[in-house]
């Protein structure tokens, strides 16, 4: 059911203790900024949260992983020049880290919300990061078994909705938005701009209506 | 061993930006690369436009153009390293399942990568140092090194303390098993793979005196590996 | 058995439009829905625009309209009975990949399929006779059964021959296991599930009289079940 | 490497006796119907043919198959009402027939292009289609194990091209061209317009060009 919010805290109203929270982006590009901060006031705890990285400076996700509400991180790059938080709580051993290449990360969330039980990839085998994991020889390559990353809310950006919750993207801050939104029970997603139902093309929609539950416009 | 004449030698090392050139010049026209985080960067600035080469970065993007400045810097049009880019005419976006199935599905041509070391079976070491106290990460490291047809790494041949960073097995942590197809390095092209390493070139240095530098069995370049085109 | 008080009859058995009619109001306002072949198609015409249905074609398109007529026909725009159809304000076009994806990830509401057979434990058998001469042809079937979070079986509730489709076990092939959550026929809705199978409603037939036709044990609807709305 | 080519003659004259060839299209719809007679021209046998279904009336992949050029059909939908020339051989036992349920038939094919090895799906559990197979149960639901399609050649068809060899398609024309062009090693695609460099939207590509190898346009 779609529903279109006047703000972002009513937004991520529903996210609670222990929930799975997939956030969009890649670096700066796709972050979903304010349904971060609104996420980090609505005060929701023991959060796992899925994004590419573990937090940049002193704001975002970082803020979550410095007040401590994060119990875990599932990402593929957390180190770097300024995750100063999640280095801290990590190196104190207060927040779990599941480390994934970040195409397993990408393909790990697609098949979430494609309906796949788990695959094969060659990504990883004969590495630190498949010990542990089911692997198999197919047509002469080691592969390694990934299970599905799901997600009881996701937060993206996007550029524009229709009425319908058709979404598309801008540029390279189309990143995750498109299989978090698929991979999550609840997408929340912020834009710049909504028009009406008939605004898109239905050609050019990247991500569905179908995989939209709560829209907000972010000035 | 005698070096074969195939056997190409330059007068000194290598530098960073000549060794980048030499990696650009070896790219065959009309293919799809990928060029990884740091030193690999410097092979776009030797890329030729007759090259036709269209660069991929794993954020999501084919047809990436040169680094951004000043106007043209915009937070949604970045590269992997997130740095601003540019786009060129025939670029393409794409989520990051679609741009990783790219690269994991073997439709890029070539990766550039750096790396801590190279194993003679061109296994790669680039991502952890293995360091107990290290916090790890990988991004898409590993997935380039499976998933493109060719893997070409970009290092310097011996680490500050002087040890062969190619090395008969790899001490750090790996990143792909037998993946690496050829090392440029400051001193020496190497062509790894099941049949053992060949160098294709020396610079600063003969067949004889690499050898001594470096812990694999070195072989000169089988005559039809060498380079098409004069350096 | 006495038949309790939620249970809603008619005084005959309903027509196939009657039927679809039924179907297409108990689809909840806002809800995506793919229509099977055939009867199902049926639904679509007594959907109301206040229920705000969108509807699902397999072969890649969210938001289609009616069947196309005149000048409207495109033969780029049909949907899976390969008939030509309409695109309605909202709609959206995808691959087969990623159409297939959004039905096995479980996003679509309500599919509605025609059955052969359905079991008192929710399988269905609707693509295969079993006849050994007969070509086998599958097509969205078992992704449909087994993908959307409610699938719903349009059938008549006996064969030419009287035999009852509403079976303790399915003798024809299955198409998917457990998946049926309700039955609609001609006498009777059926609620399918690990509960054992519910009567909602007798079209003709009292609930005695149904139950002297179905070779299942049969409940009268547990009261919270009962349609919210009056047929 | 791309090429523009003249003729459908000449872009499908890679194609081999024993070649697994895609060809895309759901009924009439993204069928590429100049190419497949080109086929037919070109002589290429033994040939096994994925498609969504095993031929239509006298014309196209139901002539190739009428000619004994088929030795094997991957297809989900092969019984239609004018699809005598595959009934025919099928009951002579004449072709083999690989009936996949169509979203494995996707799925199966997306993987190919994708690089993943096999995948766990809940769609054919318990029936006859997942026989010989290796199930397993995942989070409580029955799970085939379904392997990637390769293919040597796709034939598709799209709306444009652009100088690049990206493609945009048109509405349910769409179906099974984008997953066929990463599937295969060599794709060839006919398009009705080929615009130059630049004269496509970056947002709105749905093939990009590196999936393409031969572009032919037809009139």
């Amino acid at each position: 059911m779609l529903n279109f919010m006047d703000t972002v805290e009513e937004a991520v109203a529903g996210i609670q203790d222990g929930s799975t929270v997939m956030i969009g982006g890649f670096g700066n590009a796709g972050q979903p900024f304010e349904l971060i901060d609104a996420l980090m006031d609505c005060g929701a705890k023991e959060l796992t949260v899925v994004n590419n990285n573990a937090g940049q400076g002193d704001q975002g996700l970082a803020l979550l992983i410095k007040e401590g509400r994060v119990r875990k991180m599932i990402c593929s790059f957390p180190r770097q020049s300024d995750s100063w938080h999640f280095d801290a709580k990590y190196k104190a051993g207060e927040i779990e880290l599941e480390l994934v290449p970040q195409g397993n990360l990408a393909e790990r969330i697609r098949a979430a919300g494609a309906g796949i039980g788990g695959f094969f990839t060659p990504t990883g085998y004969g590495t630190i990061l498949a010990e542990g994991k089911e692997t198999r020889i197919i047509d002469g390559r080691g592969q390694v078994f990934e299970t599905p990353i799901h997600a009881d809310v996701a937060l993206i950006k996007a550029l524009k909705a229709d009425g319908k919750g058709n979404l598309v993207y801008r540029k390279t801050a189309r990143n995750f938005g498109p299989i978090m939104a698929a991979a999550a029970k609840h997408t929340v997603v912020q834009v710049s701009e909504i028009v009406p139902v008939g605004g898109l093309d239905p050609e050019n929609v990247v991500t569905p209506g179908i995989y939209v539950n709560s829209i907000v416009k972010v000035a | 061993m005698t070096v074969e004449t195939s056997l190409q030698t330059a007068e000194k090392p290598l530098g960073r930006d000549e060794l980048a050139r030499l990696v650009a010049r070896d790219i065959k026209p009309g293919s799809f690369v990928n060029l990884g985080i740091g030193q690999p960067t410097l092979v776009s600035n030797y890329l030729q436009p007759e090259q036709d080469i269209t660069l991929h970065t794993e954020n999501g993007m084919l047809g990436m153009g040169p680094e951004a400045t000043g106007d043209q810097i915009d937070g949604d049009l970045i590269n992997a390293g997130k740095i601003p880019v540019t786009e060129l005419p025939g670029a393409s976006y794409f989520h990051h399942a679609d741009s990783f199935a790219m690269m994991r599905g073997g439709h890029l041509d070539i990766c550039v990568l750096g790396a801590f070391q190279v194993s003679a079976a061109g296994d790669l070491a680039n991502w952890h140092t293995g360091a107990p106290d290290a916090i790890p990460a990988v991004g898409g490291a590993m997935d380039l090194a499976t998933g493109a047809k060719d893997v070409f790494v970009m290092m310097t041949l011996l680490t500050r303390e002087g040890a062969s960073k190619l090395v008969d097995t790899c001490t750090y942590p790996l990143t792909g098993v037998g993946c690496v197809t050829r090392v440029y390095t400051d001193m020496a092209v190497f062509l790894t793979g099941p049949n053992g390493v060949q160098v294709r070139e020396t610079f600063g240095c003969t067949f004889e005196e690499l050898q001594a530098l470096v812990p694999v069995p070195l072989m000169p370049v089988a005559p039809e590996a060498a380079p098409a085109v004069e350096p």
